[in-house]
Order: C-alpha cells, then structure tokens, then sequence
C-alpha cells in the first residue's frame, strides 16, 4: 500500500490548521446571491461541460474529493484511497452516514452506477479521464474500487465536483439518463438542497439540514441568478444586489474601478481546475498554414504582452508553453523555443516562405475564425488584424456563432487558423493531450486537435507520460511534450488566462481551495453589513 | 418644395444635422486617412485625455473619433441600401397587390401579414445568423423585415388612387396596364411613401445598432454599431465609449425623423397655418 | 310667395361697425369692413352676396368662431340687450347656443360621425338648462318631432352616417334649437341639399321661425332663397355692406348697380322660350388684399365716376325709407319701367 | 341585433381564415428558413460537451431526427403542431410548449403594460402639442419624444439601470422576481411590479415618440373637422370638445397603429428582456438561435405570432366598436 494515507493525513491536518488560521467565528444565516451566465440548462453536471451546471451542481451533490491549491486531494465524501502496486487498482474507502437529499444512505453503489454508466458513457471529458476503468468493483457500501486497464495518475486529479458528480443510482438506474426528471429536481448529498428553478431568471437552493458535515453550511439559502448582458452584471455587484460573480462574468475593465470602492475582493485563485489557454490552432491541411515558417511568422507578429495588458488587463500570463502557469507540477519552459514579438523575423520567414509583398504592401491574405464565446477571442483576432498589418498580411476576421464555428472548423475542416479558447484541466491528461494527440483527431468532434496534427513521436511522447506513475520521470516526459510542441508549432499559445472571481468583502470561504466557486460552498458564510 | 422643407424649423435643423453627418461621411478617408482601425494608444483612453484624441481611444486603442467618421459612412449606407431595398420590394408588392386586387391582393397580403406578425428584430437575428454577420447580410436582413410596412402603405395608396377618374380614363383609352401604373397611379400614391422613407432610414440604423450590441455585427467593418459593441462589457466604467456612437445615432435618427416631418408638412400643408 | 311685410319691432341684434382682419406679418387685411345691420325678433335677414364676399365670416365672427388667424374688431354688437363687442370666453360661451345658435351648410360633416344622434341632441339639451338624463331624452323627442323627423324614437339611436343629407340637416337644426335661442345664424344651410329636401327645409324654417318667435340671420347667395325666406336683405360685396333693405324695396327698386346687376343676372321664365342671354356682371371679385382704394365695386361699376374711386361710399339710411346704401350714383327712382 | 351578430361572426370567420393561412406561412416558411442555418444543434452539444466522437454524435442526430431529409422533418413538425405539440428541446429537456408557455408571461407582460404606457402617454403627449400647436411647449414636447424615439432602447436601459438601480438603488437590477423570498400574492405583485418598472419605462419611451406624433396629427386633422365647430357652436369649452368630441376621433388611427407596432414590440422586447435579465420568450429565442434549437424557436415564433394575430383580431373588434362606421364587412 502506498503511504498515500499517511499524505492524506497531513493534507487534513494542513486544511485544519488554516481554517484555525481565520480567527473569525463564522456568522450563521443570511442569504447569498450568486450570479451566473448563461443560464444553465440543467441541474447537473455528470453530463456535461458546461460551466454553469458545474458551479450549480457542486452545491447539491458534494464529489469525493475537493483539491487543495496545489491539487492534492482532500475528502469530502471520501475518506481517503488507497493506489495499487501496479496502479491498476485503486480503492476509495467512502465516508459512513451520508444520506441522498431524500434520505437514501449514499453508498458505493452510487460510485460504481456513475462511474460505469454515465461518466464513460455521456460525459464530454468523462470518456477520456475514466477511458482506462474496465470496472467498479463495491466488496461492500463504503468501498468502491477502481479496476484500471493502465495506470492513470490523471485520473485521481479529476475527482472533484466538476467532473465527478456522482448521481443517486436508486433514481438514475434504468432511466434515459438525459431526459431523467431528477436532472431539473436534482437529489445530491451537497449542503445545499434543491428549492425552485425558473430556467433563464434564478435558481434557490436551501440548508441542507442533514449535511453530513454537522453545523455546515452556515447560509440559510443559496441563489443564482442569470443575467445575460455583462454590464447589468456589473451593476448587480455594485448595487449590493449580488454578492459573488466568478469566472470573469463581470467584465475585467470594471474590476480596477470596483475594487477602488474597497467593497470587494477580487482574487484569481480557484481556477486551478481551469487553467484556460487563449491558443491559436493551424489548420495543417491549409497549403499556407503547412508551411512552418509561415506558422512562426504569425507567432513573431503578435506582441502577446500587449494582448496581456490590453484584452486581459494583466490578468494571465504570455504562454510560454502548451501548459499552463499554474499548472506547477508539469510545466517547465527552459530549454522551449520561444517567440518572441518579431515583426522583422516575422517578414523574413514569410521571404524565406516565398511570399513577397505585393505593390501595396500586401504579402498574403489569411482568414482568422475567433471562437464566438465572451469577447476575448474577438478583440484578440481584431488586435491580430491590425498587428499583421505591419507585416503584410491581410487579415480578414470572420464572425460567426458557435454552432457555426465548430461545424466550420471541427466538422468542415474549412478554416487557416482559429483564436480558441482550450481548458487545460488539473492534468494534461484531461485537456492538453486532445490538442495534440492524433487518435483525438475525428472530423465532427469538437474541440480535439482542430490542427489534424499527427507527429507519431508526439503520439509515443502523450502516451508514455499519461500512465507514468512516477512523478518525476511524467514531469520529464512533458518537458520533452513541450519542447516538442513549441518547435512543431501545430497550435501556438498566446495567453495562460487567469479567471477572476470577484466578491464582496462580506462573503468569506468563497475561495478556499483549488476548486473555487466550484465547491460546495459548506463553509462560506456572510458577515453583516456594517 | 424644398423651399418650404427648409423653412419649416424641423426641416432645417434635420438638413443641417443630416448634412454634418454626410460631411462626416465624406470627409472621413481625409480626417483619418490610416483608417478606423488603427491602434494608435493606449486602450480605454477617456476623451480628451490626451491630445489629438478628442473621442478617446477604445478598447484596442483605436481612434473613437476615426471609428465614428468611418462609421457614419457604413451606418448610413447600411440605412440607405436596406431602404432602397425595403422600397423597392415593398412599392411592388404593394402596387400590385392594390391595383389587382382579389386574388393577387390577398395572396400578397397574407404573404406580407405573415412578415409582419414575425416580430421584425427576432426575424433579422434569425437571417444574420443564418447568413452568418456580413454587411451585405444584415442590409438584407433589414431590408426584408421592413418591405412590409411600405407595401401596407402603397397598398392603400393604390387602391385611392385607382378609383380616380384619370385613372379610369386612362383605362378608356386603352393605355397598357403596366403603363398605367408606372405613369399614372405610383407617381401619386407615393408622397407617403417619401415620408415613411426617411424614417424607415432612421430605423434600419437603430436595428443595425441593435444587432451589433447583441453581437451580430460584421466585424471587419466599422460601423457605429460595431463601436458600440466594442464598447459593450466595458459600459460600466469606460462608458464613452459606447455612448458617443450612441450619440451619433441619435442624431442621425433625429435628423431623419425632422426631415420626414417637413417633407410630410410640405407634402400636405392642410394643417400647417392652424 | 312675399313674406308678410315686417313691421320693425325692437332689434334682437344690433351690429355696428364689425370688421374682420386677417393677421398676417405682412399687415393686417381687412376680410370684413365695417359691417353694420340688426335683426329683430321673428324677422329674417338676409346676408346676401357673391362666395367670397365674407357673409359666413361675418357670422362666425359673431359666434367668436373664427380661427385663431383672424381678428374681430366692432364698433357696437349687442344681442339680446347683452352687450357682445368683445365678450370674454366665459360669455360667448353662454350665449352660444342659449341665445344664439348656428346652424351650417355641411350636413354630412357637421354631425360628430361616432357619436349617435340621442347624445349629441342630449348634450346640447343639458348644456344650457339642467335638466334629467329622462327629461333631456323626452325633449330630444320632442325637438325632433317639431323638426319632422319621421318615427323620431328609431332615429335617436342611430349614428349620423345611417341618416340621408336632409335628415342630418334636421338634426342639426334640433340641436340649434335645443337651448331655446332667441336667434339663428343659418349659413346656407340649403345649399348642399338637392332641390326638393331644401325647399322643406326652407318651410321648416319659416314655420320654426313663426312659431317660436325667433329672429334670423340667413346666409345665402341664391336671390330665390332670400325671397322666399327673408323679410330684409343686406347685399355684401367683397366685405362691405353696399345695400340693405326690405326684401319687396331691394328687388323692385335696387339703387346700388351691384344689386341691380345681380337681381338681372338671375335667370328668369325659361332659357329655351324666352332664348335671351343672361346678363353677367364683368370682371371678378376683388381679393381683400388688392380690394380697390375706393367703393370696391368701382371697377366693374357701368355708373363709376372720380369720386367713386377716391372715397369709400359711406353705407348712409336714406330718410323717410327701410333703404341703406352705399353709393354716390345710385340709380334714381325714375329709371325703371 | 342579428343582423349584426351574423354580420360579427362572418367578419370573424373571415379573419381566422385569413390568420390561419398567415399562420402555414409562418410555420412552413421559418422552418425552411432555419434548415439553412450552418450547423445543427448536435454540432452545439458536441462544441459544449468537449470530445464527443463521432458516433455519439450520429446517435444523437438519430435521436432528435436531425438525420432526416428536411420535408420529413417538416411532415413530422405539422402534424405535431397540429396535435398541439410543439416538439422537445433536448437542450432544456422539456417540452417546447410548456418552456415556451412558462417564458410567455414575462413577455406579455413586458410588451402589454410597455404599450399601455406608450399609448397613454404618447397620446397624452399628442393632444397637449395640438392643444397647444407651434406654440413652445408643442415644440418641446415633439422634440423630447423624438429623442426618446431616436435613442435606442439598449442605451435607454442602461442608463436607468445605472441610474435607479445602482446609483440611487431605488429598483432591482433586473429579474422579474426577487428569488428565495417567499411572498403573499400581493408582495408577489409588487415584487414584479416593481421589477416591470424599468423595463416597461425604456421598451414603451422608445414607442412612445411614435403615438405622440400620431395622436398630435390626427387630432390636429379631428380640429379641423365641421362637427368640431358644431360642438363649440353648441357652447361647449374646450377641453370638454377635445375630450368629449375630438378625442375619440383622433383615437382611431391610434388603435391601428398598436396592431401595427405590436410585432414590432415582441422584437424590442428581446433587447430589452437581454438587459434586464427578464425570462422572457424574447431571450429564449435569441438563446436557441445560437444552439440551433429548431423545435425552440419555431414554438417562439409560432406562439408569438398567434398571439400577435390574437392582438391584432382584439383591435380590429375595438376598432368596429370605436368607429360605428366601419360596419364589420370589411
């Protein structure tokens, strides 16, 4: 047996210690409200990716773990697990007296049914982090163990409430799980309990009474509510209305003037689960975008600090690698090729490539397609316009909506380059490798190596390093990943993009571990007004 | 009756406001000749906040005041060519439709009833987004959500004019139907036709601003509406830069809106001495 | 077919001196000039004269209904012994339809088309005398009986549109007479009816006029109609009075040749037989604005002379004689056959 | 009274005839009109869901009947409207009907009460300026309401919000309730009320420009009219003419103009509901446009335009009432 019992003690231990840190006696009571868009559909988030059913459902069904900063697991509905010699086994011994929001007992049955028939089956990202589970086996209600066909370090990561809901079987077992009623009257294990929901206004949760963490959750209610337009958002936040916007919904030119007012905080921790990259994907089937050095001009042409400063407003990072900063295990740019904002080098390749300006200066005309979703993707491929101006390329930026892009580009195959926003996740494993491993390459399948890159080396490279159990020699293996990625330039990264919660100063533990806005919320609490 | 448009107050100030705008139009390549979309300073500059910069910059840096010269030129095109369109097929159908009656009319009319209880703005994101944002697709949009009105009102216009006796001589005397229409009864069926033209301008602008707030605007040409959604997320703190297209727009509908009243005025004086 | 000749009674109406002008930022034009006549109880006078002349102004005026771009200026106007020279709105809004009413040559217009007869009648029934919704309806009743609306019950709840041209004209002349005037204006309320239905209306009128006493004033420029209803007649030309009198004096023995040339220029016996041409007076009526500096008919006057030119003739009440006129040459006497 | 009654009803026949052929139209014209539209809601799902592979996505085409050739599509959708069913949205998994009847509401309520206040106060506005025409307060009056008109309705909101909501704090940001508050029906009541009263003030500003300038000119054209001056003959004042006489007149091109401009209002409303975050079948369509939720937006637009039909019968009925001389065989 691993010492990972021993590492989980400490973990608690730690957790402990710097909620003792908070000194305050947390206030009992009061309502919060939490504002999220778009609106979700439904009510949970074991079927899909989307963000607004991920932050609503991790209140009403707590997941085995939560992660601390550095993702470390911590329990929740777990007590703690145990790995196998081999890493093909790996057993969750679960917590005892935890009841369903209907007085079931919650039991590893729960485990098994979710694991097996929906996250393998419907969920999006499911399919790739659960890929290698042949079986879940329950000796008895407080055991689930996890039969793998390879070891997946990636998958211990992904435990948490984002993409691990687990769903009462007793209600799921034998239904058409997508159209299941309880989807919209959800029954989870969460503090909070499901009260109404009136799709596109507001969703209210209430106190779970029973919790299995006794005392918690401190709010008396919890409610969402669904403003489309940014700017009334904003004015929700400053009208004391609501009380917590996460994910970047209240738009980053207001938060220097909002955080003047003192009344809020503003933190961009708890979007370790996240780690968005603002990426550029190159169509390699395009003729001119086969072309490396055309591929490296584009990179040289593009001050990805002004982008930064500009579109971002200093919240992220200029990429240096596929992965993200805060990724901190994984990530190592030493040795990586960089490229650095160039215009001259960014002409000369284009020489090199054999386009030479024309009488008015035009060297090559190019198409962008940015992903129609926020506003980053278009003000970058507008600044790229202007930024390639300066080296002869005239950019044309094409505006559609998202069921037309992904069609245009995922379906067609009919782009030059994307501006794309990619979710890293907590492990390669779960968002990078499907940019560049060629077996995630399928013409209708979004979001997987929209490039069509196939580099059997890189292949070998993912595909080692996702089952490597030792650590050091999986961080070796993506140092080799991003070395080789930045020279191949198959998609070139432009922005490692830090999501920002902003809150009022009143709402405390809103932020507490990796998971963010994310979690269960147990121990938020709201001190009065003054 | 120019005369009497420009000495009608409203007319006056419309022409003058209608005419500054075109100016702004014209004279945009000269004022600004890099073009709207240079970056030219920081982001998010507030008007007047450095020199040379009287609008400010938006949130790329580009010049608001370059934006809005070249936008005038595209708001107004996109207002004149979606009318021109919305006229043309609006004064046919309508013209038929009243001049032939029976069964023509009510085929037509329930085709146009059937345009027009689609609520026109949900029409046009419908057609934008189907025939993804262009320039050209949203003039088409809004020239197809408002042909209706215009057909509705030469509709009307027709049937008057028809009973008339000119028209029933014409039809003694054997002239050719087609003639009749284009010669005898459209020239006077369509004074309305004038007023409700500029304001069906006035309209197409406030939809194509409409439409690019929500996103639907084409993105590689810079019309007010275009500004405005550049300016959208950010309307809290830097609202200039929504609101001064904004402005712009609001003149521009003002002007139209005071002109169709003194051509209306010009056109039937009866109740302009009371 | 002659009215019995009037004996003058105590006037109902007197007007002295009224002029309406015509604001205009170029100056003031005198639409109306100096207009003076009276009207005594149970007599009709007749305003008599070319369209244009100003004779429904001149009632208007007395009703202060003229639009706001006209201005009513009167020496002396008094009405019932009230003195109406420059009434406040208060007052003419009394004496509108109490003491006077009015009644207009339009009947397809002048009823409000979404309103049904009974309402309107009612309205002005309770307007001047507070009386029961009950009562009001009733003496609706009995207005139109005496304006011989056959089956008046059925009529009352019908709207204006469902009555014909000579009906409508007979609810108009109800509602006049609902608040119990003591004087009607009728501007040629006949004039848009055909033949037959006016020539009702006309009798109607006079039977009215009889029974209740009332004075007129009557606005018309057919000569048939001021012989068959009126006692005296006023001959306006171009805005001024230029002759008034009894009806049988100004037919027989006009003394003012615009009279004389209007009273030849009717036609009389029948085209075919007698085959003679009518006789027209030449020229046209002067604008008020371009009226000539002297007697305005000077122009086309065959008996014009200098004076005629220079000076306004005065409108003068020839001694021992019912006969005003406003002449320097008019025919004498001895001139007719 | 028969006759009318049978007139009344031959009118009405007529009428649903004519709306039901307008209503096919609709139906059948948008739903080709949406098969044009690139990409299909399974294109959305698989964008949103991440990696779907390509059998899952073959799947659930088969499932939503997505893989159909068009006129089967269209067969399928008929004979369901025709039954009453709208159709599923797999994306909101609930029936089209029920998520667009619970949508309704906020709508109507948004588009009623905006047209009742734009056509009170438009006509308000209009009778003061020809009451008092060419002088100042006609000429301030026509100005205000034309910048109202001239200013669009996204601006409009964000200024009140900004103004009543956060700076002053008086009204809620948007919603159309305040959630997790349990109310009387009456709290409920002026919980939306209060919610309605930004919203409705910048959707009805906006039209309101549009009735003030119909009622000043018709009621300028009423002035002129005969039996006005019969009225003051009578010796009526006059306010009691306006109201009593002028005003019912002037009213009827009025009446026309809502049938006209209701259409008109659905689609403002969906800028509007978009600002102030109402749940209104305005945004639901704007919504299922971008997930190519077919069933969806045919359901909004095809109650939408029912019910705009069922307005525009209610006008024409208060249009016999108010002029008795359209005798109801149009």
């Amino acid at each position: 047996m691993r010492p990972a019992k021993l590492l989980l003690g400490l973990g608690a231990a730690l957790c402990a210690l710097t909620s003792f840190a908070q000194a305050e006696e947390p206030v009992r009571g009061g309502n919060v409200t939490f504002l999220m868009s778009p609106a979700p559909q439904i009510l949970t988030s074991a079927i899909t990716t989307a963000g607004a059913e991920q932050v609503v459902s991790s209140k009403i069904s707590d997941s085995l773990f939560t992660y601390d900063y550095d993702l470390n697991p911590k329990p929740l509905l777990a007590e703690g697990f145990s790995v196998s010699d081999d890493g093909l086994r790996v057993t969750i011994n679960l917590r005892k007296g935890v009841k369903w929001h209907d007085g079931k007992e919650f039991t590893s049955e729960d485990v098994a049914f979710t694991t097996m028939d929906v996250w393998k089956v419907l969920h999006g990202r499911g399919r790739t982090i659960f890929g290698n589970v042949t079986a879940v086996e329950t000796p008895d209600p407080y055991t689930a163990i996890f039969v793998l066909s390879k070891p997946s370090p990636g998958m211990l990561k992904s435990l948490a409430a984002q993409q691990a809901q687990i769903l009462p079987a007793h209600l799921y077992k034998g239904t058409d799980i997508p159209t299941n009623p309880a989807n919209l009257k959800p029954i989870g294990t969460g503090p909070f309990k499901f009260v109404s929901f009136a799709p596109g206004d507001n969703l209210v949760l209430e106190r779970n009474p029973d919790y299995w963490d006794k005392g918690k959750p401190y709010l008396d209610k919890l409610i969402f509510r669904f403003i489309p337009d940014p700017a009334t958002r904003a004015s929700a936040i400053e009208s004391g209305e609501a009380q917590i916007a996460p994910q970047n919904l209240v738009p980053m030119a207001d938060l220097e003037r909002l955080a003047a007012t003192g009344e809020f905080d503003i933190t961009t921790k708890g979007y370790e689960f996240q780690n968005e990259m603002e990426m550029i994907e190159f169509n390699l089937d395009d003729p001119v975008m086969k072309d490396k050095r055309v591929r490296q001009a584009i990179a040289h042409a593009i001050d990805r600090d002004w982008i930064v400063e500009n579109i971002f407003f200093g919240y992220g990072k200029p990429a240096e690698t596929p992965l993200h900063q805060q990724l901190t295990e994984m990530f190592d740019s030493s040795g990586v090729p960089q490229y650095a904002f160039d215009p001259e080098k960014a002409k000369a390749l284009l020489d090199e490539a054999g386009y030479k300006p024309d009488a008015n200066g035009i060297r090559l005309k190019l198409t962008v397609d940015p992903l129609p979703y926020g506003e980053h993707q278009a003000s970058i491929a507008a600044y790229m316009r202007e930024a390639f101006r300066a080296v002869g390329i005239d950019l044309t930026v094409r505006a559609q909506d998202f069921a037309g892009f992904v069609k245009r580009v995922y379906t067609d195959r009919d782009f030059q380059f994307t501006v794309n926003l990619l979710t890293g996740g907590s492990d390669p494993t779960i968002g990078t490798q499907r940019t560049f491993w060629s077996q995630s390459f399928k013409p209708g399948v979004g979001f997987s190596n929209g490039s069509h890159y196939v580099n059997p080396e890189m292949d070998k490279l993912l595909e080692t390093a996702a089952s490597e159990m030792d650590p050091a020699k999986r961080k070796a293996e993506y140092h080799d990943f991003q070395k080789l990625a930045m020279e191949d330039l198959p998609v070139f990264p432009l922005v490692a993009v830090e999501s920002v919660t902003i809150a009022s100063k009143r709402l405390k533990n809103h932020t507490v571990d990796a998971n963010g806005t994310y979690s269960n919320f147990a121990n938020v609490y709201l001190t009065p007004a003054e | 009756m120019l005369r009497r448009v420009l000495l009608s107050p409203a007319g006056f100030v419309g022409l003058l406001l209608l005419l500054m705008i075109v100016g702004m139009a014209l004279s945009a390549g000269y004022f600004f000749p890099k073009g709207p979309w240079a970056l030219v300073a920081r982001p998010y500059q507030w008007p007047g906040q450095r020199p040379g910069l009287p609008f400010g910059t938006d949130s790329l840096g580009r010049d608001i005041l370059a934006a809005i010269f070249y936008g005038a030129r595209v708001s107004l095109i996109v207002g004149l060519v979606a009318t021109v369109c919305a006229l043309a097929v609006g004064i046919t159908v309508g013209s038929l439709a009243g001049y032939f009656g029976r069964g023509v009319d009510a085929v037509l009319m329930r085709i146009t009833d059937a345009f027009q209880t689609i609520p026109g703005f949900l029409f046009a994101i419908v057609l934008v987004s189907i025939l993804s944002p262009s320039v050209t697709n949203i003039v088409i949009a809004i020239a197809v959500v408002s042909w209706p009105p215009v057909a509705r009102l030469t509709r009307a216009e027709v049937l008057r004019v028809r009973e008339t006796e000119y028209v029933q001589s014409c039809k003694i005397i054997g002239m050719s139907t087609p003639r009749i229409i284009l010669t005898q009864v459209l020239p006077n069926s369509l004074s309305p036709v004038i007023v409700v033209a500029a304001v069906l301008v006035a309209t197409a602008i406030i939809t194509e601003a409409g439409l690019s707030f929500l996103g639907l605007g084409d993105p590689n040409v810079m019309s007010w509406g275009t500004l405005i959604n550049v300016g959208r997320p950010s309307i809290r703190s830097t609202w200039f830069i929504c609101v001064l297209p904004g402005l712009f727009v609001v003149m521009t509908v003002l002007a139209l809106n005071l002109l169709g009243d003194a051509i209306n005025d010009a056109l039937n004086p009866h109740f302009r001495k009371r | 077919m002659m009215p019995n000749a009037s004996v003058p009674r105590e006037s109902l109406l007197d007007v002295e001196g009224l002029s309406i002008l015509i604001k205009d930022k170029r100056g003031d034009v005198r639409a109306v000039e100096d207009v003076s006549f009276s009207v005594a109880a149970g007599e009709t006078l007749a305003l008599v004269g070319e369209s244009g002349a100003g004779k429904s102004l001149t009632a208007l005026a007395l009703m202060r209904l003229l639009p706001k771009t006209l201005a009513v200026e009167a020496k002396r106007i008094t009405l019932a012994g009230k003195d109406l020279t420059s009434p406040s709105e208060l007052d003419i809004r009394k004496v509108r339809g109490s003491i006077m009413a009015m009644i207009f040559q339009d009947p397809l217009s002048a009823l409000n088309p979404v309103l049904t007869v009974e309402r309107q009648l009612v309205e002005a029934i309770r307007l001047h005398e507070t009386i029961s919704r009950s009562d009001a309806r009733a003496r609706a009743l009995e207005l139109l009986d005496m304006v011989r609306i056959p089956a008046a019950a059925a009529r009352l709840g019908e709207y204006p549109h469902r009555l014909s041209g000579g009906m409508r004209q007979r609810v108009m002349i109800a509602m006049a007479l609902a608040g119990r005037p003591r004087l009607i204006l009728a501007d040629e309320p006949t004039t848009a009816l055909d033949v037959t239905i006016s020539g009702q209306i006309l009798e109607l009128l006079k039977e009215l006029q009889r029974d209740l006493g009332l004075g007129m004033l009557f606005i018309t420029h057919d000569l048939h109609v001021v012989r068959s209803v009126a006692h005296r007649v006023a001959v306006m030309y171009s805005g001024r009075v230029v002759e008034s009198g009894t009806v049988a004096d100004v037919f027989e023995r006009p003394r003012h040749p615009y009279t004389e040339g209007l009273i030849q220029a009717r036609p009389h016996g029948s085209f075919v037989t007698d085959g003679h041409r009518l006789r027209e007076i030449a020229g046209t009526v002067p604008v008020p604005s371009a009226r000539p500096p002297g007697c305005a008919f000077e122009p086309r006057c065959g008996r014009a002379e200098a004076d005629c030119r220079q000076i306004v003739p005065p409108l003068v009440l020839e001694p021992g004689t019912a006969r005003s006129l406003a002449c320097f040459h008019p025919l004498q006497q001895e001139q007719y056959a | 009274m028969t006759a009318l009654n049978r007139h009344l009803l031959h009118y009405l026949g007529w009428r649903l005839l004519q709306s039901l052929v307008v209503i096919t139209i609709v139906v059948i014209g948008s739903f080709m009109l949406l098969h044009l539209v690139p990409g299909d809601m399974v294109d959305v799902l698989g964008g949103q869901r991440g990696d779907m592979d390509a059998e899952l996505m073959a799947t659930l085409r088969a499932r939503y009947g997505l893989d159909q050739p068009m006129l089967v599509q269209l067969f399928h959708y008929v004979t369901g409207v025709l039954q009453g069913d709208l159709g599923y949205s797999f994306r909101n998994s609930n029936t089209v009907l029920s998520l667009v009847l619970q949508r309704l509401p906020a709508t109507i309520l948004l588009v009623v009460c905006s047209v009742a206040v734009a056509v009170f106060i438009g006509t308000l506005a209009g009778v003061f300026a020809a009451r008092h025409v060419h002088r100042p307060i006609d000429v301030i009056i026509s100005m205000v309401v034309l910048i109202f008109y001239a200013t669009p309705v996204f601006m409009t909101g964000l200024g009140l919000v900004i103004i009543f909501s956060v700076k002053l704090k008086l009204l809620p940001v948007g919603g159309l309730i305040t959630p997790g508050v349990d109310m009387t029906t009456l709290q409920l009541i002026g919980d939306v009320a209060r919610h309605m009263i930004l919203p409705v003030l910048s959707l009805s500003l906006f039209y309101i420009a549009i009735y003030a300038r119909l009622a000043r000119a018709s009621m300028l054209q009423v002035l002129n009219q005969d039996y006005i001056r019969t009225a003051y003959a009578k010796g009526l004042g006059t306010s009691h003419v306006i109201i009593g006489h002028a005003l019912r007149n002037a009213l009827l091109p009025v009446v026309t103009m809502v049938g006209l401009q209701i259409a008109e209002l659905f689609g403002g409303a969906v800028l509007t509901e978009t600002i102030f975050s109402l749940p209104g079948v305005g945004r639901l369509a704007y919504d299922s446009v971008f997930e190519r939720d077919y069933p969806l937006i045919l359901g909004v637009l095809l109650v939408c335009s029912f019910v705009i039909i069922l307005v525009n019968l209610i006008i024409d009925l208060i249009y016999t009432l108010l002029d008795p001389r359209v005798e109801v065989s149009r």
